[in-house]
């Protein structure tokens, strides 16, 4: 709920609030309305979960994963994300925003996408719904990612390149937001994570708080009493879709960002641990930027965490202390995602590679007990994989 | 409402029967030197009667592509905040028109409130323009240090504000109210109806002087306003017209030169 | 089981049998016994059931599909196999088999692939179980598929390329065959569909049965009451594992070929409408064959249904009428897949886009009710997609 | 069980003390002019007892890369099953020597079994190797039309064969049970103890002679099974010198001296 106890007037502690312009005032309030009503509404909520079911294929597995548990010399179990449909989480909370877009009554959708998985998820969520659909992206990452760009085209989505800035996904973003700007009545504009304005963060958070809850049944099930929850941070959806129901209970919750080529690079997407606190894209955050408050480019071999803002929610749990940041090289990520391919049969997406390199790296008693949130499959980053692969080889 | 300080800058434009021309230039653009003669330019100028200047940012979601590219070659070129404010300072050495410092919220938190409004202050600008700062983050961090050191600050109204958003802004405005005459971004086609939305806003005119913007790009535009705003901003089209198109086209005088030749045309305003 | 009574002395009526050389005697009586008792044991079946659970991420949804539907004037339902872990039915065998082996105590697997999805299934079973892996693959397809190549190494296995004959899946197979006659004793091979002698084609059906299963409790929690069962029909695994359980009950069973080219282009795939009876890699089944009895090459744009033979099963359920084939071109195919797609927010793999561009071209009364399996996800064939669609556009 | 026809033919093989050599040829391979010119040379040739003549099919998978290569020359350049029986006719009308036609189920099913049997018959053929034919086709489908034409039949056993799979073999076999001499392909390299594997077949030889294949290739193969068996055949490694390895040893003249040149050492076996 966009009223949890942990916001105020739009803020999360320090963090959040709405730096957005007058055009979008409106759309803000009727959105944040919008949502509160519906996910009040016990006819929307089941529309929505017997969607997750039907159409996402949920709920996905909680799988103990024997021989990565081995080699970490801990217990980790694996919450199977990359078994959503179209491959990852992000999917959750692409049908979560259309069906609420359709209860509005908007009639076009927009989002903003970087490797383009949140493309696809939305490109995915409106075809089923019927609903025209304009992803923007990047023109550098078009080029970079041409099999999602047709891959959205297939689903129907209008793609628009993004020509501004550095052409990837913070300015398919400002892109995004203009587009909306430009058409604030009929269109709904679905963000890919948990940041941006309010209520974006928590509603993001919310449709993907499934994750956890999941997670929850399936412990109980199975009579796990899990000590540590870790996850991926890129704008940090999949990670408080996990944490969200746990945030009150005693248990670590552990953030693992994009470390890049190295922390002090310069090149790292590690923004919680590199930035400072700053307005990116609608809201107060951890960002990176310069001493003159321009917004630095990201940098990591992982593109869904290339991104230089964090939602607010989590610059807010770690500033508190309830969030501890871990960061993790490429280097480290692309080992770790082969490892866990030889070892547990599964392909892990670059982003979730950066979790799993962070639990083979960490100090661990062996009494611990690991939940770690597989947000993807790697089928889009086998590219990357196999030319690391051939480097080594 | 209007402060005492403001009332001196902007009463001119609160009693002229037309419409006064503000023109929007991005700092830095298309480079320092060149930008400096235009903002002398616009400090001579007559048909001018304030500027905005902007202060370039990596993420201007509020702007349309024109301003949007201008602001990205001014940061290539090393544009920083030190410019914007010399720049200033160098058009309150030759008039006393008002000038507005344009522009988002984080490179102004970055450097400090309220070390940024003395900044401001000591470089002659009239006060800010910052489409992204929230009423609550204005009253909180802004509203003391700009009336301490007489700056104003403008809120803007758009077709898509409610009563009560346009009710804040021309409350809350110490300069005057932006009007959005566009649905859509900055230097975007005119896709709504000017008149209805700003006959609509007159009833607040009293409080705070109106100011139009947003695809403002002719004198026609200028004048189709008379009796409705106080001022009008063109920027996307000033810029545009700014824009080399080709080797001969790059160097300063050229550049002036197409300044110039943009404003003959708003000459004919003036009486 | 294998002693299902459908089957005699391994014959499923006319067709099956065991066409193998004495090397291989030993053990597929080994296996058959072997496959008997685990499929009896208690412990088994529960160890299979817990992995089809969390690793493979079953039970899939039974999804309406609503636009589909509305498209062919008839309620159409998707089993949504392409949910599972690898994209595809196919890993449901492949996870048997390795169960089993493990079983047997067989310390090295090796499989066949065409396209490489079943290769990808099988390498992904033994990354699990951490069992070496050696998967035979047509020189040709590997050139082809060289992403699913990858795929297969980052999970550990070796891939050997069949450079004989046609250098395609028919020939992969071979290759097989005579690795595991030259090494039978710690040599397990899977079988990548319902073919090949007994007791594999039955015991692939078994393997695939939780299909079918899934199906009828989701029926019968949804109240549905299915006319129709519709598969795509390469060796048959998917079709079979779907209509298993309903095989005694009153309900259409139709197997949609590859028509290929076009059915009397001579470059088809279409083995039940145009083939003969005949013994292909160890059974009787109906085949592609000239007049001196040798094997043809298939043509499919589906990698997938690009085989010569097919389950003997089938053969037997269309001999006796129980089974309706029907075949679908290359275009039916392409165009059927991208308007799922567009219709449904679901990119089917193109084997299963024959079974959707069958429902979209058969004469419906209405008052169906149509169970299809969608029995993959497009990823793999998203290129001859694009390619299809930048021709038509 | 030998049958009484065929005891005429086998028994030479049966109470020779030297091992037998049989020569596997592919019809068709590499051509069939060659191939003809080959199956005189084999029936001409005094160090060959018996041959046998390969049926080339496009799925051979009981074979290894040789005579899979074989195959698929045969294949490509057109060879058909009356092609197969031209050859034998070829090689009976110049001896007596036996020849076995060894290939695959299919292509004979699909000539219909009791006509193709009639026709291996008619063109001097001793009998059939079928390596996947399963013993209830054999029995349903084959004995009875091979009783009538006075063709005979061979099994095999491996070492991977169990008790009532040897039983069997010795059983139904009406020609020679071909003893696989090599747990792989044929042509492979030998990984297993032959000697173990076929002592352990001598209580059974008296019902029927054993024949030796698979991976036999010189005449140290041959003579290191004196005693063990009453035949062994080379394939894989008489293809193998047919080979030609570059354009000048394309034509039948070299392909029948290398044939020659193969064959000669094994002439040492000859008392
Ligand atoms: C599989 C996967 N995991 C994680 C992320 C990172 O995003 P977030 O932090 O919002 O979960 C992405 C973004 O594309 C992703 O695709
Ligand atoms: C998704 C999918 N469906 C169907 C098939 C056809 O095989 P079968 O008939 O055994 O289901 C394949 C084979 O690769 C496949 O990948």
């Amino acid at each position: 709920m966009t009223n949890h106890p942990i916001i105020k007037r739009g803020y999360y502690g320090d963090f959040g609030g709405q730096f957005i312009p007058e055009m979008l005032r409106r759309n803000f309030e009727e959105l944040e309305k919008a949502f509160n009503e519906a996910w009040a509404d016990e006819a929307f909520r089941k529309e929505y979960l017997e969607l997750m079911r039907d159409f996402v294929g949920r709920p996905t597995p909680l799988q103990k994963a024997e021989r990565w548990s081995e080699r970490c010399g801990v217990e980790i179990w694996f919450k199977r994300e990359d078994l959503a449909h179209t491959g990852a989480h992000k999917i959750n909370n692409a049908v979560g925003q259309v069906l609420l877009a359709h209860r509005m009554g908007k009639s076009h959708i927009i989002a903003e996408t970087g490797a383009g998985q949140h493309g696809v998820a939305t490109a995915t969520a409106c075809a089923w719904a019927g609903l025209p659909c304009t992803v923007f992206m990047g023109a550098d990452d078009m080029k970079r990612q041409k099999p999602n760009v047709e891959r959205m085209r297939l689903l129907g989505a209008e793609v628009r390149a993004a020509k501004t800035g550095s052409m990837t996904l913070k300015d398919a973003t400002n892109e995004a937001m203009r587009f909306w700007i430009a058409n604030p009545t009929d269109t709904h504009y679905v963000i890919g994570s948990a940041v941006g304005p309010h209520p974006y963060p928590m509603m993001v958070a919310e449709f993907h708080r499934i994750i956890g809850e999941e997670t929850m049944t399936a412990c109980a099930r199975l009579d796990l009493k899990p000590t540590h929850l870790v996850a991926c941070l890129g704008g940090g959806s999949n990670a408080l879709g996990l944490f969200l129901p746990y945030i009150d209970q005693e248990i670590a919750l552990v953030g693992v960002e994009a470390g890049g080529e190295s922390l002090d690079s310069g090149r790292t997407a590690a923004t919680i641990e590199k930035g400072s606190p700053g307005i990116l894209h609608g809201a107060k955050t951890m960002v990176l930027q310069d001493g003159e408050g321009q917004i630095q480019e990201a940098h990591s071999v992982s593109a869904g965490l290339d991104y230089p803002g964090i939602g607010p929610l989590h610059a807010h749990l770690a500033a508190v202390g309830r969030l501890q940041t871990e960061a993790v090289s490429d280097t480290e990520a692309l080992k770790a995602g082969m490892l866990c391919t030889r070892l547990e049969g599964i392909l892990p997406a670059l982003e979730t590679s950066h979790a799993l390199a962070w639990t083979l790296k960490a100090e661990w008693k062996g009494d611990e007990l690991v939940l770690l949130n597989l947000s993807g499959r790697g089928d889009k980053d086998l590219e990357t994989y196999i030319n690391d692969h051939g480097r080594h080889v | 409402m209007i402060t005492d300080d403001m009332s001196d800058i902007f009463k001119r434009l609160m009693h002229a029967d037309d419409v006064n021309l503000s023109v929007f230039l991005t700092a830095g653009y298309p480079n320092m030197t060149a930008c400096g003669h235009l903002i002398e330019l616009l400090a001579r100028h007559p048909a001018v009667s304030f500027v905005e200047l902007g202060m370039p940012f990596s993420d201007p979601l509020a702007d349309g592509p024109t301003i949007q590219r201008a602001s990205e070659i001014a940061l290539k070129q090393g544009t920083r905040l030190d410019d914007v404010l010399s720049l200033s300072k160098q058009f309150r050495s030759i008039c006393d028109k008002p000038l507005m410092l344009m522009g988002y919220c984080n490179p102004v938190y970055r450097r400090g409130v309220e070390r940024f409004v003395k900044e401001a202050r000591a470089a002659g600008a009239s006060g800010l323009i910052l489409p992204d700062l929230p009423y609550e983050s204005y009253s909180r961090d802004f509203a003391e240090a700009l009336g301490q050191e007489g700056l104003s600050m403008s809120f803007f109204v758009s077709p898509t504000s409610t009563k009560e958003g346009i009710e804040r802004a021309f409350e809350t405005s110490t300069a005057f109210v932006y009007g959005v005459a566009n649905v859509g971004l900055t230097g975007d086609i005119p896709s709504m109806d000017r008149g209805d939305f700003f006959r609509g806003l007159q009833n607040h005119r009293a409080r705070c002087p109106i100011v139009a913007g947003f695809g403002i790009a002719t004198p026609e535009d200028v004048n189709g306003l008379t009796g409705l705003v106080d001022g009008a901003i063109v920027g996307s089209a000033f810029l545009r017209a700014l824009e080399p198109k080709n080797e001969s086209m790059l160097d300063t005088t050229s550049i002036v030169q197409r300044a110039e030749d943009f404003l003959e045309p708003f000459n004919l305003n003036l009486k």
